[in-house]
């Protein structure tokens, strides 16, 4: 049975991902748009994520241990090289709202011994707790360390009765022992594309938003299906001249702003940064 | 006809070589030099010509295990690879050359060190009973040689080997 | 003033019930309210209810003032999660961390569960027969309390909240609300109000080419931050708009800021003349300025300005020429303006550019006339919490009810209003966690979530037209003896004042009642059950009431300078407000604890910000634990390096340093408010919160500091945040 | 030819020492009969204190066992790993043994394909090293999983769900070359020993006798099993060496496929696998000091076969510093950023201790073995040996950590991270692990093969008598030792 799938899918399985054009009769593949000079660093999209993951509370000691379990995570630079460069922040700090890149070649994928993680046929990076071990190599080779490992069995302390009550029946509360990342509202795309599916349709740009990019007050997040041409979110990639195939991308004139960070570690990542403006002469 | 056993026992290499340089030129019948099996504690490549060919075939069965280990290997691997709910893991195809290689290298060191070591336990016909004429003074420092022979030739045998200063003669008919 | 063509008596009369108008009986119940302690079998579940399905319920976000529409999404009989509610003007779909844990805030472990009377060994729980046994003794109608002998303490209500706590305060025949706010406001509305007309006016952020801000952390913790986040995204679209903040402390706008600049605080004032001084040097800003100003501002040349404000000649020269060439502009200041001696002045001499730059009409509007006023929020401020403590203090005070604030934790040292509480002969809290203050009072009534209980709310900033937002339970109450606030002034009015309030079986009743009876105003035919539900349904109702017009006064300012730094307190000290703990009020959400604080990124804590060139010449690293003195007091925190300060400065987050308020909050942190020296405003006798100076003392302790970041906040030469100037960036283009 | 007189100055005995060539592997007075009474001894009575070695490993297994049975109750949070430091010293120290199995191999596999018999008296202990350095650095993988009670996940079995491991996973690599390789060096050594267990059937008792009866499956010693025994033994020696090269290039795939700074590295495999030959060369010098006296080897372990072990150790220890310095050398010549940044971290930074120390102890303590007091003191010497592994333990310790706390991504970087007590315990474990494995070992087994020290006398001895056949002894002066002392 496996040998005969074997021969007669050879090809495909021998294929190199992304490639051009590899969504272009897929439904789906989602993919984000951060826009950093909308971000105020609020930490709406991460009280968010807490709320609609199940992410646990650690506590302080333990976050001081850097055991904190944050999907999406604000970071604060207070500039581009290794030190300050004037005295104080004169434009203000840079924040960057980090999550999992969803990256269409994500480092983490091959070195999982058991293939708890690997890529859907929607472009995620999938995460299946039941299957994962807790070697922890997808987090030792995440360039972006945005997978986050349960130290403790969190569910012990994390929800005191009658906090429990809170969480989202349609996420798994994990246990000890297992690595868990942001999985782009997962559980939010899946009834979705089942609801839509009943109803002989692709979603709709829009019906569905992850939890951060539905709470983000400056809408700095733009979430969507890159599959459809007409979404909002392939516009965009399309109008800051990302192409997900490329691992460099080349841009018609100056002052394009889409990005994709650590690009040149061939990551391809699913989600394009724009720049953040700022008026360096006020 | 039934066979009898002798053993004789030298503390010497050297007379036990005289011995059995001595059985096979004696040219006598009722008994062949493949019947003749020399104990040592060590390894004597020096008397090998004296006993005549004894091939060692397990070259054969490792090369049947590095041949059908790595080949065998690969197929499942692959198989397994793509049974796997078509899973594409960080870009790379589902079914990678370069990792397999890694596997199949294994499994072919693997499969040739098996093979041989069960082609040993077979040619050294282990596990197995030791004979009744075994001496453990075989494994100390002791030279045994142990013929087979149809049980008319025994004494004449006894003869031979007791002409070369042995320790000691055993056997059905020993003196 | 506008009106609208209804008679607006007759609508006073019926919100605020007074007489013989409440007709109505509660009828049908709609909500999941009905139902309650009843198990049902999912077999013949209610129509509302399919198992494995979220159900959004519109309701309003009670976390603050800012009175954003959220939807609570329900399964199960659950509250699961809020998001924002698209109706509403003011959230627009758009929901902030703090408004999200609301949640957590009802699903809290350390909910009061219980009332609890004062006996022996102090707060005991008792039921709420003898709850009410007590009320009825203390405030029924053979109360003999009368005016000022009974006193209402909250912090900011509004809606028929309270109507009806002005209503019950009225049938004692007294007026005596008082509302406090620790980080009120009260100084630079009123300069506001003495220069523009209006208290708070409506800022068309996304209209202004270039916003000059001294220390209003508008996208933070300002008037109304969702509604400011959303305006602010759109001010970055092109033509994008210049941000530049002037503040003590980076807060997350200042963060957020296009050019930032430390300044000595209490010197904004001073800037703001320096760039008056500038601009007015042009014919087209100085026409129609009054004499005084102009003499006012002579003597504030640039360099005069820089050498007071520690801001370069150059940069207010900048400024100043920014501000002409970007108009309209918007010019707004923040805590960090008004909290000293002259801080009226300084919030003054800030909005006085405002008329210079001929913002009004632009940037600036007065918001929409409500056509309820009883409903608008009351806006609290710290001499009325002065003036009721000496009240109590005098033994003036025979009752005090306590309701949505926690003056025991939030005044300053040098008011000692737990020790006047003791001379209040009865105090009645109503809360849904023992926090401070009800550790003080006698009787203690656990409320409902604000996901459990109805009501309505009004926003302080009314950005588009006037919304009244209505709060509905999410889902049947988590603990059968906890009571809704307006269930429990309704009972006690029933009894003091049965001809009005009998008819009202509960709050819900007296609630839609009094809505159905305003519907006229909302323009809407539909009947009363239809209106009822859809507004429900909307989470609100909308008004569409149009902004009005500022006026202009240029009254003649004084503008002391500050007295210098001295060697016995050779630092400022300024407290910031963090846009997740406010004023403390929410330190017992973990999700908030465990979010780090943007700027600094530190969690569970509290924390001293210095900055670096400061440290390094008093050799203090990071963790270094400091006693931080001023002349009332003294706290000890940990030394947090932080770039974003004036050198001069020293900063601390309000809200930790609970001593009650649940496990998580209690222990965390330290509490700057009881350093904070008296020193108040010359115009309104706020406390002036910035004007506190202090000494730093190493304790040669040091402890780590728990904290996000790691021992870089550099990129280090990678590509993360990438910034590009806005003259190469082309937004326009953009999708 | 010299010809020297002394005169000893207190007995008045004149010394006629004759020029001695070269000192032979082993004394003139081993014969087989002593071979097999001396080594047969071992298994009964070492000296005393093989039991405090071995009661104080069990006492450190005890403590290990304690930890991991605390991690795995509470979670891997006990050990103070953390988001970038997700792997600490398990790894490091898996490695670490991983590595100390490799020259056990060297010895018994291609010292024997290159016939260099000065491996003989040795290469038992070393097979066995191998062994159960490869047992231990197995236990860290267990260790290391976040969920042990899964570990069967990693296994490629037949399933409903038609689930398989990740072949593309450097850790399945690991799993199946380690597999491999301990289930070769198993057979390898059992092979190896098959004729050794028949002498101790032969001459043992009781209980003792029924186990080595059933494992030596009936070994006669027979010119045919021995020749299949010899082809064999070679065959499999061919296999072990690559296998063994292979197992460590593996492993250095787990760092060097990854995007990690200072991690991806094409010289990584032969670096791993030198390094691997060093630290086990230097721990064979431990045990061969620590064997010889606890169980009176002084016989069969010899000076000249203690100096053929130090000089390969000290060949390998240069070339792996070449290998070491090679890689700081293309990093720092090279354009990768990152990793320049990485590298001027670990020299410089909050581990600079660990890297300065593994320079020092691992690249800077070989040149003492050139000095012949070193060569010559055991005691010295065993410190010496334990100072190289400290600095490889060292090595590993500094490839995982630093990278984890200075990688890409600067938001996750970390300041002075340090494992807990809890790893520190499990890592002491191992050692108690190993150590009692081991000592049970050669408390058992004959750990110096007894048929190979036989044909290194026997061929002593053809050596000698062809050599005597050719010319007078006492011209040519080639027997060893000392004459006179009658007079």
């Amino acid at each position: 049975m496996s040998l005969s799938n074997l021969i007669q899918n050879w090809n495909s399985f021998r294929t190199r991902r992304p490639y051009e054009g590899q969504y272009d009769d897929a439904p789906y593949k989602w993919a984000m748009v951060i826009d950093l000079d909308s971000c105020i660093g609020c930490n709406a999209c991460t009280v968010a994520c807490y709320a609609e993951n199940n992410l646990p509370v650690v506590g302080k000691e333990r976050f001081g241990k850097g055991q904190a379990m944050h999907w999406i995570r604000i970071e604060r630079y207070w500039g581009e090289g290794d030190t300050m460069t004037s005295e104080f922040p004169d434009h203000g700090a840079q924040y960057l709202p980090m999550l999992c890149q969803q990256c269409e070649a994500a480092p983490c994928e091959p070195v999982c011994p058991v293939g708890a993680t690997h890529h859907s046929p929607d472009g995620l990076n999938t995460q299946v707790y039941n299957r994962c071990v807790g070697s922890r190599y997808c987090s030792a080779n995440c360039p972006y360390k945005v997978r986050y490992f349960n130290w403790w069995n969190y569910p012990d302390r994390a929800w005191p009765n009658p906090l429990e009550l809170q969480l989202n029946p349609d996420v798994t509360v994990r246990s000890k022992g297992v690595m868990e990342k942001c999985t782009f509202c997962m559980q939010r795309l899946r009834a979705g594309m089942d609801k839509a599916k009943t109803e002989g349709r692709i979603l709709a740009d829009g019906e569905v938003l992850t939890a951060c990019a539905q709470a983000c007050p400056t809408s700095a997040i733009t979430f969507g299906n890159l599959a459809d041409k007409k979404s909002k979110v392939a516009r965009m990639w399309k109008n800051q001249q990302v192409d997900l195939a490329k691992d460099s991308q080349e841009k018609s004139e100056e002052g394009i702003r889409g990005y994709r960070i650590l690009e040149e570690l061939n990551t391809y990542p699913s989600i394009v940064y724009l720049e953040r403006v700022r008026n360096l002469e006020a | 006809m039934k066979k009898s056993h002798t053993l004789a026992l030298y503390a010497d290499m050297d007379e036990a070589a005289n011995a059995l340089r001595e059985l096979k030129s004696s040219g006598m019948s009722g008994f062949r030099m493949e019947d003749v099996v020399v104990k040592s504690p060590i390894d004597h490549p020096e008397l090998s010509e004296l006993l005549g060919p004894r091939p060692v075939y397990i070259q054969w069965f490792t090369l049947l295990g590095v041949l059908l280990g790595p080949t065998t290997g690969l197929v499942l691997i692959a198989s397994a690879q793509a049974s796997f709910i078509y899973q594409v893991r960080g870009g790379r195809p589902v079914v990678p050359l370069p990792p397999d290689m890694v596997l199949t290298y294994e499994l072919f060191i693997l499969s040739g060190v098996l093979m041989t070591v069960l082609a040993t336990f077979v040619a050294m016909k282990l596990p197995g009973n030791r004979s009744p004429l075994y001496n453990a003074s075989v494994s100390e420092d002791k030279i045994g040689i142990l013929v087979k022979a149809d049980p008319q030739s025994i004494p004449q045998i006894n003869e031979i080997l007791g002409r070369h200063k042995p320790l000691e003669i055993m056997g059905d008919q020993a003196r | 003033m506008t009106m609208s063509n209804l008679d607006r008596r007759d609508f006073l009369k019926v919100l605020g019930i007074s007489g013989a108008a409440a007709t109505l009986a509660g009828c049908g119940h709609t909500s999941i309210e009905s139902g309650v302690e009843e198990v049902m079998s999912y077999v013949h579940p209610q129509d509302f209810v399919v198992p494995g399905i979220g159900v959004f319920y519109a309701s309003t976000c009670a976390q603050c003032g800012s009175g954003c529409g959220i939807m609570g999404k329900v399964r199960e009989g659950r509250v699961l999660k809020l998001e924002g509610n698209p109706e509403s003007g003011i959230s627009g779909g758009k929901i902030c961390g703090l408004g999200q844990a609301g949640v957590q805030a009802h699903y809290n472990p350390d909910r009061l569960r219980t009332p609890m009377y004062k006996g022996e060994g102090g707060l005991t729980p008792v039921s709420w027969e003898t709850a009410h046994q007590i009320l009825e003794q203390r405030l029924g109608p053979n109360s003999p309390l009368k005016g000022e002998e009974i006193a209402f303490l909250t912090g900011g209500v509004s809606g028929h909240q309270r109507v009806l706590l002005e209503n019950f305060l009225e049938t004692f025949d007294s007026t005596h609300h008082v509302t406090y706010d620790a980080l009120s406001t009260a100084t630079g509305r009123a300069a506001s109000k003495a220069i523009l007309g209006a208290e708070q006016p409506l800022w068309n952020i996304h209209k202004a080419r270039l916003i000059l801000s001294f220390g209003n952390d508008f996208l933070g913790s300002g008037v109304s931050p969702v509604y400011m986040a959303r305006q602010y995204a759109l001010f970055r679209k092109a033509p994008r708009g210049t941000l530049i903040q002037i503040e003590p402390r980076m807060t997350l706008t200042g963060g957020n800021a296009d050019r930032w600049y430390p300044i000595k605080p209490g010197t904004e004032g001073i800037l703001a003349l320096g760039i008056a001084h500038d601009l007015l040097q042009h014919e087209e800003f100085s026409r129609g300025v009054p004499q005084e100003i102009l003499d006012l501002v002579k003597n504030y040349d640039r360099d005069a300005v820089s050498d007071i404000t520690g801001i370069g000649s150059d940069a207010v020269r900048l400024i100043a020429a920014q501000l002409w060439n970007n108009t309209p502009s918007l010019v707004i200041a923040g805590p960090s303006v008004e909290g000293h001696s002259y801080g009226f002045s300084n919030a003054a001499a800030v909005q006085l550019l405002n008329v210079i730059l001929g913002n009004r009409g632009q940037t600036m509007e007065g918001q929409a006339e409500h056509p309820f006023p009883q409903l608008t929020p009351t806006l609290g401020s710290y001499h009325a919490l002065a003036d009721l403590n000496q009240k109590m203090a005098a033994g003036k005070t025979q009752a005090l009810l306590v309701y949505g604030t926690n003056p025991v934790f939030t005044a300053p040292s040098h008011l000692p209003f737990a020790e006047s509480l003791s001379n209040v002969p009865f105090k009645v809290a109503f809360v849904t966690h023992m926090d401070e203050t009800a550790g003080h009072c006698d009787l203690v009534l656990p409320l409902l979530s604000a996901l459990e209980d109805f009501g309505t709310h009004v926003a302080e900033y009314q950005p588009d037209g006037v919304e009244v937002m209505l709060q509905q339970p999410l889902m049947e109450k988590l603990y059968p003896e906890s009571k809704g606030y307006g269930d429990i002034l309704l009972e006690i009015l029933k009894k003091r004042k049965p001809e009005a309030y009998a008819a009202f079986p509960d709050y819900y009743s007296y609630l839609k009642t009094a809505m159905v009876k305003a519907k006229p105003v909302f323009k809407v035919s539909d009947s009363d059950d239809h209106f009822w539900e859809d507004a429900l349904r909307n989470g609100l109702v909308k008004w569409d009431g149009k902004p009005t017009s500022l006026e202009a006064r240029l009254p003649a300012l004084t503008m002391p300078k500050p007295a210098e730094l001295t060697t016995d307190y050779p630092f400022y000290f300024v407290p910031s407000i963090r846009p997740d703990m406010r004023d403390g009020r929410h330190a017992y959400l973990p999700w908030l604890q465990e979010s780090p604080e943007t700027m600094t990124t530190v969690v569970w804590d509290s924390w001293v910000e210095i900055h670096p060139k400061t440290a390094e010449a008093m050799q203090i690293k990071e963790g270094d634990i400091l006693q931080i003195q001023s002349a009332t007091g003294s706290v000890r925190a940990k030394a947090y390096l932080f770039p974003g300060i004036q050198p001069d400065t020293v900063s601390m987050p309000l809200g930790q340093g609970h001593t009650q308020l649940g496990r998580f909050a209690t222990g965390v942190g330290v509490n700057p408010y009881k350093i904070l020296d008296p020193i108040f405003d010359d115009h309104t006798g706020e406390l002036a919160m910035h004007a506190t100076r202090v000494a730093l003392r190493k304790t040669g302790e040091h402890q780590v500091v728990v904290k996000d970041e790691g021992p870089t906040t550099f990129q280090n030469g990678q590509k993360l945040v990438a910034t590009l100037s806005a003259d190469q960036a082309k937004l326009s283009k953009e999708i | 030819m010299s010809h020297s007189v002394h005169s000893h100055p207190q007995l008045d005995v004149q010394v006629e020492r004759k020029f001695i060539p070269k000192q032979k592997d082993l004394g003139a007075d081993v014969t087989w009969a002593k071979i097999n009474k001396d080594v047969l001894k071992s298994l009964e009575k070492p000296r005393p204190v093989f039991w405090v070695i071995f009661f104080s490993a069990l006492a450190l297994f005890s403590f290990g066992v304690y930890c991991e049975v605390y991690q795995y109750q509470n979670g891997m949070g006990v050990a103070d790993l953390n988001n970038p430091q997700v792997w600490g010293l398990y790894i490091a120290t898996f490695i670490f043994w991983i590595g100390m199995g490799h020259s056990g191999t060297l010895l018994s596999a291609l010292l024997h394909i290159i016939h260099a018999d000065w491996r003989k008296p040795i290469y038992r202990y070393s097979e066995a090293m191998t062994t159960f350095t490869l047992l231990t650095a197995a236990l860290f993988v267990l260790v290391h999983m976040g969920r042990l009670w899964q570990f069967y996940y990693v296994v490629a079995y037949p399933n409903e769900r038609w689930t398989w491991p990740n072949f593309t996973s450097p850790l399945v690599w690991d799993a199946t070359a380690i597999g491999t390789y301990l289930t070769s060096s198993l057979l390898f050594l059992y092979m190896g020993m098959i004729p050794d267990l028949a002498i101790c059937r032969d001459n043992a008792r009781g209980a003792r006798r029924a186990l080595y009866r059933f494992l030596s499956m009936g070994w006669q010693g027979t010119d045919r099993q021995w020749a299949n025994f010899k082809v064999a033994y070679m065959t499999m020696a061919c296999f072990l060496m690559p296998l063994a090269v292979s197992v460590h290039s593996i492993v250095s795939t787990d760092f060097a496929v990854s995007q990690n700074p200072g991690w991806h590295v094409t010289s990584f495999p032969p670096y791993f696998v030198l390094g691997a030959l060093y630290s086990g060369c230097s721990g064979i010098i431990t045990l061969f000091i620590v064997l010889r006296y606890v169980f009176r080897f002084e016989a069969y372990m010899t000076q000249p076969i203690l100096n053929k072990l130090i000089k390969m150790t000290f060949a390998i220890a240069m070339v792996w510093t070449y290998l070491d310095l090679i890689e700081y050398a293309t990093t720092w010549y090279g354009s990768d950023e990152v990793a320049k940044a990485d590298l001027i971290y670990r020299a410089t930074g909050d581990y600079a201790l660990q890297f300065w120390g593994m320079i020092f102890c691992a690249m800077v303590m070989p040149f003492t073995l050139l000095i012949r007091f070193v060569r010559h003191n055991y005691v010295v010497l065993l410190i010496i040996s334990l100072i190289l592994n400290v600095g490889m333990w060292l090595e590993r310790f500094q490839i995982i950590t630093p990278t984890f706390a200075k990688s890409h991504y600067p938001w996750t970087w970390t300041a002075g991270w340090w494992p807990s007590w809890v790893q520190w315990g499990i890592v002491a474990g191992s050692f108690g692990w190993f150590t009692m494995l081991f000592m049970l070992y050669c408390k058992i087994f004959p750990s110096v093969s007894m048929y190979e020290v036989k044909e290194m006398v026997h061929e002593q001895n053809m050596e000698e008598k062809a050599l005597a056949a050719q010319t007078d002894v006492h011209e040519a002066g080639l027997v060893p030792e000392m004459k006179g002392g009658q007079a």
